[in-house]
Parts: C-alpha cells; structure tokens; sequence
C-alpha cells in the first residue's frame, strides 16, 4: 500500500490534493464528475459573513497559460450557506475546509465563530488577498502587522486548524507568513493570484470591469513554485501549495519544494477530472518509484 | 458552408438522444497550447438515428481556426450538454426566431423539436452579406418561414434583423400569441428586447458569454437581473442558470 | 505621415519600440536580421564596473508561455565594453541605452561616470533587480529608500537621460517609482523579471543552477501590464513598459496604459525580427486606424 | 525508421550550398502554443544538387513530436544555419566518429564532407536497443566502417559504445594519427573525454545545451572552459562559439 497521506496541523488527510477556493463552487458542482471522497478535500469558495452579489461583468478573460479574473467573491453569506450549502458537504467524508473573508478584522472574527458551531469541519482557511477596508484596500497579507493582527484575533475563536492564504504581491512573503505562524496559525496556504491586467484594444477598455484582477493558471506556476520554496524554508509549520498545478508532475515540483499539500485551482475549469487525476498520477509516480510514503519527498530537492 | 462558417458533426450517441436545443457543450480546442480555456459552442443539431451532435461555428480566433481544421476520425474532448434549454411554445399561433449571424445554430434543434408543432414558425436571419449566409434551405426544409436581411442588401431585405422583425410585428394582427427566440451579438440582443418589451411580446434568448468552465465553478459569467432579486441577487450564471433566459429579466450592460 | 515619435525627457525616439536589455546583446548579434536604425533605440545588455562571468549552467528553462533565466549579468566589465562592443554601438544613430548594474550604489556611480564619458550614449538605464551586496542581496528597487539613495547618487554623475528599471517582486512599485521621481530619474522602465522557479522530477534538482531565477515571456504581460498602469497613474516622469510584448497588439496594450514605450525582451529569442515587426504593426495600425501622433492613444484607456 | 526517430527534409537551396556539418537549424515548432522556445537540430544531411535540408531527430517531447506529425507541403519557420562546424582532418591517418542514439545526425552530412578525404573512416555507433538502430547502411556507403554497439545487446556488441572505442584504441597502432568527433547524450561525452585525455588523441565535440535563442542573444547557452582563460573568462556560448568544441577544453559539469 502506497502511503500518500499528509499532516496538517492536527488535520489528517489521505491525500495531500484539495482544491483551491473559488474554483471549485460548494463541491457540489464536480460530484456528477467523479466521487468527490477520492480526493484530500476540498476547499470551498470564500464564504462572507454578509451575502455578496460579486463584481460587474466581465469577471474573466484569458491570458497566455493563464487566466484573469475579479469575480469578486460573491456568496450567499455565512448564515444561507450554513442552511444551503453545508448540507451537501458536511456529507463528504474527506476533509472540507471552509474559506473565509471579509472587509475588516472583525468580519473574518464573526465569520469564524459562526461556522465553527458546525460539526464536522475540518479546517477554515483565511483569505488574506482580499483588501481591508480598514487599511485602505491593502490585502491583509501585504503587512505582517495587520497579518498577525487578524491571525491572532481569528485564533481566538477557533480551535480548529487555521490556514491562511497568502499573496504573493508583496517584497517578502515569508515575512507575512511568519507573521501567521507567530500569531498561532497552523498552516499557510501560497499563492493567491498574482495581480494583473489586459486591455482590448478595440474597445479600448480594461478586459476586467474592475480594471485589474487575479492571475491564475500554468503561467504564473514558477512563481507559486518560488513561493511555496521560500515560505518552507523558514516557516515550521506545514505550506500548502497553490499555483497552476494542472498534473500529477506539477504537484510533485510543489512537493519537493516542501509543500505538504497542495490545491488544484484554474485547472478544475478546463479538465473537471484535473484534481482526481492528480491523486491517480501521484499514487503511480509513487508505486513506479517505489516510493512508500509520497511525504518522504517533501522538501527533497537537490540543492547541491 | 457560407464564408469561414463551419459545421463540425461528432458522434455522441446518448446526447443525441437527450441534447435539446439552447443547451451548449465546451470543447478543448485542438492543439490548444496557451489556450487555457475550452470554446461553447450551441448545439446545432441533434440526430439520434445516427447518434451525432453538429456544431455551427465561425472561425474568429485562435481556438475556432484549430478546431475547423480538424479532419474526420479526430478525437474531440467535449464537455457537455450544458446549460439549460428553451421551453418550447404551449398556446401560442406563432413563434418568431430571430437570429443574428451564427446566433441561427440553436434554432436548427428548436425546429427539429417543434416538427409537430402546429403554429407558424417564423426565422428572421440576420447576417452580414450574402457571404456569410447559412442555414436558410434547411430551416425552410424544416418548415419555417425566413426573412432574410443583410447588412449591405447582398441578401434579402437590407437593413438590420431588427429593423425587419420591427416591420413585420407592427404589421401582424396584435391579438395573436407570439413567442420570440433570440440569439446573437449583443446589440442585436439590446434592440430586439427594446422591440420586445415595446410589443409586450415574450421572448427567450440565448446568452453568449465568455466562459472559463461552462458548469457553474468559475462564476465567471455573469448576466444582470433587470430587477435584482428581493435577497439581494443581482446576477445569474450564464453558463448554469442559462444560456437560455427570459429576454425582459436581463440586461445588456456594455 | 504616421507620428510614431515618444519623448522620454530630453531625449526624442523616432518610434517607442526599444529592445529590452540582455535580450538584444550588443545590437550587433541582431544587425544581420534587419536595420537596427528602424528601431525607437536599443538598450545594451547589463555593464557592470568589472566584468563578470556569469552564473553557472543551467542559466535557463521554458516554462508554460514564459522561460526562467539566471545569466547572472555575464559581461566584459565598462573598459572592455567601451573597448569592444561600443564601437558597433557608436554607429547607430538611433537611440543607445547602456543598461549598469552592480552590486553597491558606489558601483553604479563608477559604471556611470566611466560611461559617461563617451559621446553619444542616449540614456543610462540603471536595473535595480540586482541583488544589492550592501543590504543582504535584496534588490535595489525593493525598498524605497534605497531606490531613493542610488538614483540620487547616480543623478549626480551624469546629465543624461537616467531611466530606473523597476523591479515587480514588491508590495508597491509605486512607491519605489515614486521614491526614483523624487530622487531625479527622468523615467522609469518596467517590469524586470518576477521570481520563479521550477524543479525538474527526474533528478529532483531545481532547473536552474542558481535555483530560483526570473520568469519572462507572454507568461508575465497581465502582470507588467497592471504594473505599468499603476505606475502611469502615480508619476509624472514617463513609464517604460517591459513584459511579454511580442506583436504591436500587445505593445498597444501598454501605451494605452500609460506606458510612453517600450521594450521587447524575450520575444527576439523566438522570433529575431520582433522587435521590427512591432514598429511596423504600430505604423499599420495607425494607418489603419486613421491616427496621427501614436502618443495620442497613451494613458487612453477608458475607464468607464 | 527506428522507433520514434524521424528524418524531415526541407527545401532550402541556399543553405543547402553552405551548410557545414556541425552546424544546426533551429526551428518553431508547429502548433508551438505555449511552447515559446524554438528547438535546435544539427544539420544532419544537405543535398546541393536537390536543395534540401536534412534534419534526423527523435520524438521526446511535445515540441519534437508536433514536428514528427508534419506533412509534405507543411510550412516551417526555421531559423539558420547558425553556430560553428567541425574542422576537417588534415595530416590524421583515421577519423574516428562516435555518436551515441541520435548523436549520429551531424556525421551523415561530415561524411559526405570527407568523401575525398583518403583517410580510413570509422563509426562507432551505440543504440540503447537494435530498435533505435538508424543510419547505418548510408553511413556505410560512404566509406566509413561501422562498430555498432547497444546497451542490450540486440544489435551489435553488448555494452556502452565508449566501451568499444577503449578496446578499438588499445589494440590499434598508437603512433597512428587519430581524429576523434563525438556526439551524444553527456554522460557519453564525459566518458569519450577521459578516453581521448588518456590516449592523448584530439577530438571535437558538438554539444546540445538548451537553448533559448540559438544566435548568441539569450547567453543562456554555457559550456563550461576546462580552464578560465587569463581574463576570468569561464564559460563560451554553445549556439555562437559552439556547437563543436575541442572536447580537452570544455567539461560537462551537468
Ligand atoms: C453558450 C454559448 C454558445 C455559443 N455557441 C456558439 C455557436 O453555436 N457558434 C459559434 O460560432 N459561436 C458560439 N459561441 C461563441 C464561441 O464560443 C466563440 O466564438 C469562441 O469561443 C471563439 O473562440 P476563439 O478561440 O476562436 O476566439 P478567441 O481568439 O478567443 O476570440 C476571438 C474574438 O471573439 C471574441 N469572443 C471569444 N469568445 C467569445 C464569446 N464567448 N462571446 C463573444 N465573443 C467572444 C473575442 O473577444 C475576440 O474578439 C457560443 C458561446 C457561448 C457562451
Ligand atoms: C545544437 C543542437 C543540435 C541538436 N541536434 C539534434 C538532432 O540532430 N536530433 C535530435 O533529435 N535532437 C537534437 N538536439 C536536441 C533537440 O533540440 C531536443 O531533443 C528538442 O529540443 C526536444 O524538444 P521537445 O519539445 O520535443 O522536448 P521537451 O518537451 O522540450 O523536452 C523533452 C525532454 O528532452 C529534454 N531536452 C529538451 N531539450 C534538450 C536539449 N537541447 N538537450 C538535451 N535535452 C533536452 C528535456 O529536458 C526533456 O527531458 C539538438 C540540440 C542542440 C542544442
Ligand atoms: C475564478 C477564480 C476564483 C477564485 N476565487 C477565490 C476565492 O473565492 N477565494 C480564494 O481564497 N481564492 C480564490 N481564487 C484563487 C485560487 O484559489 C488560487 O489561489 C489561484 O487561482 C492560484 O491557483 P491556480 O493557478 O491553480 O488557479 C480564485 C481563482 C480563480 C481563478
Ligand atoms: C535571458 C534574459 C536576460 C536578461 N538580462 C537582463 C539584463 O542583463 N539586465 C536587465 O536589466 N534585464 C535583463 N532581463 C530582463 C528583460 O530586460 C525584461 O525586463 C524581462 O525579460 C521582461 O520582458 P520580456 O517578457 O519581454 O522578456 C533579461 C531577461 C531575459 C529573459
Ligand atoms: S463559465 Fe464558469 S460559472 Fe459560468
Ligand atoms: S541559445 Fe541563446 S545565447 Fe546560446
């Protein structure tokens, strides 16, 4: 038996493969495509403590090996997802862990200790790419300041594991994971994406209605690989990588860069089969390598 | 086939049964390369004796090109049937499609399925020039009516679709039942919902958003309420909660 | 006749087409593809005070619409290359940027004062993506004050044209942009590479000998993009746009962003005569389009 | 052909007159997508008489095997003749060459080179399998003695095809004066360098580094001195100052 399971904080998965937030709806969405208890877990689209209606159209356009977007978050809000959509995932017998963000310190706060009254989750996994009010619109991973801040106050009100999700739009991302670390979260999850922006230059406006957005997809994989590099290297606890992972391989590069899990995020779109596929390749990568325990890769790169 | 328009016929036995018209499949382009995104494309036609699904579609970009090179025994990877349908007309005498260039590929399927439906089909088509038109004998074959309108007067009436859709509504007895089908360019769209909702005539319309997934994960496709609901809500998903809509609850912003 | 011509400070371009440094050699690897004349200037491949030899194999790898590199500013030192490569350059009667570098402010200082000796060089260009030996290898232009300091240190040695190329891999380049304006810089370029990286499985070694590197390509547009746009809208000074252009379509992109021109880099490995092809693209589209001056689309986009 | 090895010939009369062997052609792949580099090919043969080019490359990868689908008649963008070529033997009594799979492609074209050249011409040519096996028979018919070895045994000796050189070069006549060329993958050439520095016999060596320009712009090439020249200079460029070097003078640090 090939070993392909994974520690986050106290959080045990059977596979290190979750999807990433927004990209995966409330799971329901892929559950006519194959069996959604197959995988790690899921993560779910960010959840607010107020419903959002999300941006103006368009949210989306396609770049090279890439995609833009600014959906804008939008959600039903903490309490009609409690009643609509927890049904349907507190079924799954996996790992569903639910995101969380908000516009200030204190809505992350309120979110979290509403949702932390359900049985049966897994983990919460703070969205810090969004902007804080509070602070001017900066994201609240662009100052570990403001990072240990809302990381020690989110701490406060749940014992259960805590993950957050960090930009890579900032000098020094291990900085603000370090801020995360310091302030009690269990795990940081890399990259969110990176900003961006294209313009048609027909019409002569911006491709997004909110003028810039959100890189995702196999273009910006390097980048989510140099990322997840430098968070393992100096944070103790467990990183988890995001970044145009589209294959059993790209997983593997995050793995050996020291991730100890992964999230599958823009590839869910073109191929709904991609995160299942990922836990397949892994498992026979593993069995042809003859590789036991898929985490004695973890952080193996060959530096010298 | 009219001016870099395509007709592509796959083998799907079991949609061929199923597939009914407005609903959509998303297809990774061949040879797709930097292209992140699968392509929407209507379902054209359905025919269940042979087990096939047709696509209509124009060559604009790179992902069109690709797939009208695609040769027969190619193996396609298609997403489907997406999306929701039209619902087809109860007691109304007549129904009215209007379609603006490849806006027509839904309505070969919709008139397949109203074979038997007893009222007056009426297809007002739309295209550019004489060049691009396509589809004509057969939707006659299928036992509709056309008006047919060029931009330049190269084929039919010149003029805009709308303006000869407008023509032929202020001509008709208002009493009669009317359902109007709507598909294509945006403008075409904003006009025919002024004309529509000027006539108090119901009318359903196919959205053609671009989308990043086709099945309700992205959330990329929004389409705006008129009305945003009570709760707040002020879009729908295209590709999810349509691409069929009632043409007066939507808006065309931009 | 079509206006092509931009203005960065004192110095008039006939078009805003300039190829980006370490990209274009000396010019002369490119003087059997076409007329370099044609083109808006080039902008040498870094000189620093000494020579350099340059990082150790593998300095590169193809990743999803973009590459990786480490050359590590291989170069003849300032002697040599007034010696050697400036001969060549000398002849051209379109604008030459010299591209400095170096590892402490005191080096740039040395390489601009040496350099501007010489006549005709158009414009220095100081890339600021360096690591900076004096501040623990963080880059020059990832902190303000720093950015600051060097620019005004350089300011005093030479009268000419001095253009800050801008580093992305920070949470504002804005701020930086600004802290450049303030310090005397006539314009700003950008972006220089983001940080990335990539692991090959079979060996488990990274791709790259020096590990991690700088992502290039179509890969990057939608970030240089955004990264223009911001920086059109805080400064005065004009804004030099890098990233992933390849064909006049992208280029137009970036001038309705903001940018008052131009670097093509990675584009003339694929295809030599890019640099040309987007000139000619400009004037076609101009053409087509009825425009007289180019620079009347800059900052053009609209808004709402 | 053997297994995934493929020969592709294009008209290009110019080159066709001025190739040399050594030198190499680097082309955009077809349907390149998000493949931005181009690929580089030794020139493996040039027909003046017909006009053609020659390249012999194996299926490894996506860019190689888009190549492998083209047809007669398909279009190439390729970008040539770049980099050095081999130095033809003067007073030598033997060439010896020794090319490891596909490292045979530069030989064909410098044998048709040394067709006059009165000197014995011997091939060492290693497969990893009697599947892989190419070029034998025309290597033959012009002029030169074929040593075929494979890594299994299923064509030719048993064993590495430095193997084979060793032995050749211990029981031949040391005062003879040797020539050796060499290409292959690069733990074959590390192996063939430490042979050539023990018996003291020159050889030239064309490397395959990657490549992101092929013409000198990218720097991105290195082949690292064996000795840092007097002016710290430690590395030379494979596209521009390569792709053959004297083997003594360059090492293969992976
Ligand atoms: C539900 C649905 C059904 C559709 N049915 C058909 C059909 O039956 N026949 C048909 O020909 N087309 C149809 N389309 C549009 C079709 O998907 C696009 O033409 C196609 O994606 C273009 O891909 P491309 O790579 O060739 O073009 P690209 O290179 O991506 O773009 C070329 C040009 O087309 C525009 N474009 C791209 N996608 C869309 C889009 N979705 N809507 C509007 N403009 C777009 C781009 O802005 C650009 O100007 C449908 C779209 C949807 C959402
Ligand atoms: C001067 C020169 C001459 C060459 N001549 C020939 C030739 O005559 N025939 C031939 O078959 N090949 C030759 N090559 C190698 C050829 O360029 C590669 O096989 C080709 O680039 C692979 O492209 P791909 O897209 O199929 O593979 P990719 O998908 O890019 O890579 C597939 C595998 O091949 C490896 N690879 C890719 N490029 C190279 C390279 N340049 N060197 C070593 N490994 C590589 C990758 O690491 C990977 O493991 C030559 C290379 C050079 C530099
Ligand atoms: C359409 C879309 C919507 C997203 N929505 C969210 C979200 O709601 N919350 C969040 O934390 N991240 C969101 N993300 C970011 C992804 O979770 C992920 O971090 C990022 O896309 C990089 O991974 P990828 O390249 O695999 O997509 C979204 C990404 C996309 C493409
Ligand atoms: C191989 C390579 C070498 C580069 N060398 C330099 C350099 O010496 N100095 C510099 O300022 N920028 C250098 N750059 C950065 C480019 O000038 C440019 O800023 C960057 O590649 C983004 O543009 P592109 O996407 O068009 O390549 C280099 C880029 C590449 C790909
Ligand atoms: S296209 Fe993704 S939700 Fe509609
Ligand atoms: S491949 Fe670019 S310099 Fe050699």
């Amino acid at each position: 038996m090939i070993d392909l399971s994974t520690q986050i904080a106290s959080l045990r998965l059977q596979n290190p493969v979750l999807t990433a937030s927004g990209t995966f709806g409330y799971a329901e969405e892929f559950a006519d495509f194959y069996d959604l208890n197959r995988l790690g877990g899921v993560v779910t689209k960010t959840v607010t403590i107020e419903p959002r209606p999300g941006n103006a159209p368009p949210r989306i356009c396609e770049t090279p090996a890439g995609m833009l977007n600014s959906i804008g978050l939008p959600n039903v809000g903490v309490e009609q997802f409690i009643a609509e959509k927890w049904p349907f995932l507190s079924r799954l017998v996996n790992a569903v862990i639910i995101n969380v963000a908000g516009k200030t310190p204190d809505d992350f706060v309120r979110a979290v200790e509403r949702l932390d009254a359900l049985d049966g989750i897994a983990a919460f996994e703070l969205n810090y790419s969004c902007p804080n009010v509070k602070e001017g619109g900066l994201s609240f991973s662009s100052n570990p300041r403001v990072a240990e801040q809302v990381t020690a106050m989110v701490r406060k009100v749940t014992r259960r594991p805590l993950i957050t999700k960090l930009t890579p739009n900032v000098t020094s991302i291990s900085e603000i994971g370090r801020a995360c670390e310091a302030a009690g979260a269990d795990a940081v999850s890399a990259i969110n994406t990176l900003v961006g922006m294209a313009i048609d230059i027909h019409s002569r406006k911006p491709r997004l209605a909110s003028i810039t957005g959100g890189l995702s997809g196999p273009a910006i994989r390097p980048v989510a690989l140099a990322k997840v590099f430098e968070l393992a290297r100096v944070l103790r606890i467990p990183v988890i990588g995001i970044g145009g992972i589209q294959s059993a391989a790209d997983a593997l590069e995050f793995i050996l860069a020291g991730a100890a899990a992964l999230q599958i995020g823009t590839a869910n779109f073109m191929n709904p089969g991609a995160a299942l596929e990922v836990v397949e390749g892994l498992e026979h990568y593993c069995a042809g390598q003859k590789i036991a325990r898929l985490m004695d890769l973890r952080g193996a790169v060959k530096l010298k | 086939m009219a001016a870099d328009t395509f007709r592509l016929s796959f083998a799907a036995p079991a949609w061929a049964q199923t597939a009914r018209a407005g609903q959509f499949v998303n297809i990774q382009m061949p040879q797709h390369g930097d292209l992140l995104w699968r392509r929407p494309f209507s379902v054209h036609d359905a025919d269940s004796a042979h087990g096939t699904l047709d696509i209509l579609f124009a060559a604009v970009g790179r992902g069109s090109r690709a797939l009208s090179r695609c040769k027969p025994g190619d193996a396609l990877d298609v997403l489907g049937l997406l999306g929701n349908s039209f619902t087809e007309p109860a007691e109304e005498e007549e129904v009215i499609l209007v379609a603006g260039g490849l806006g027509v590929a839904p309505f070969m399927l919709l008139l397949r399925q109203l074979r038997h439906w007893p009222g007056k089909k009426t297809v007002f088509l739309g295209f550019r020039s004489s060049r691009q038109v396509c589809c004509a004998e057969t939707l006659v074959q299928r036992g509709a009516r056309i008006v047919l309108s060029s931009d330049d007067g190269s084929a039919g009436v010149r003029g805009l679709v709308t303006t000869a859709l407008e023509d032929y509504l202020i001509s008709r007895d208002a009493r009669q039942k009317v359902l109007l089908y709507v598909c294509g360019p945006t403008p075409m769209l904003r006009s025919v919902r002024a004309v529509a909702l000027q006539y108090h005539i119901p009318a359903q319309v196919t959205v053609e958003n671009r989308m990043a997934c086709g099945f309700g994960a992205c959330v990329g496709c929004p389409v705006e309420l008129a009305q945003p609901r009570p709760d707040g809500q002020k879009y729908l998903l295209a590709c999810k909660d349509g691409p069929v809509f009632p043409l007066e609850e939507i808006v065309f912003n931009d």
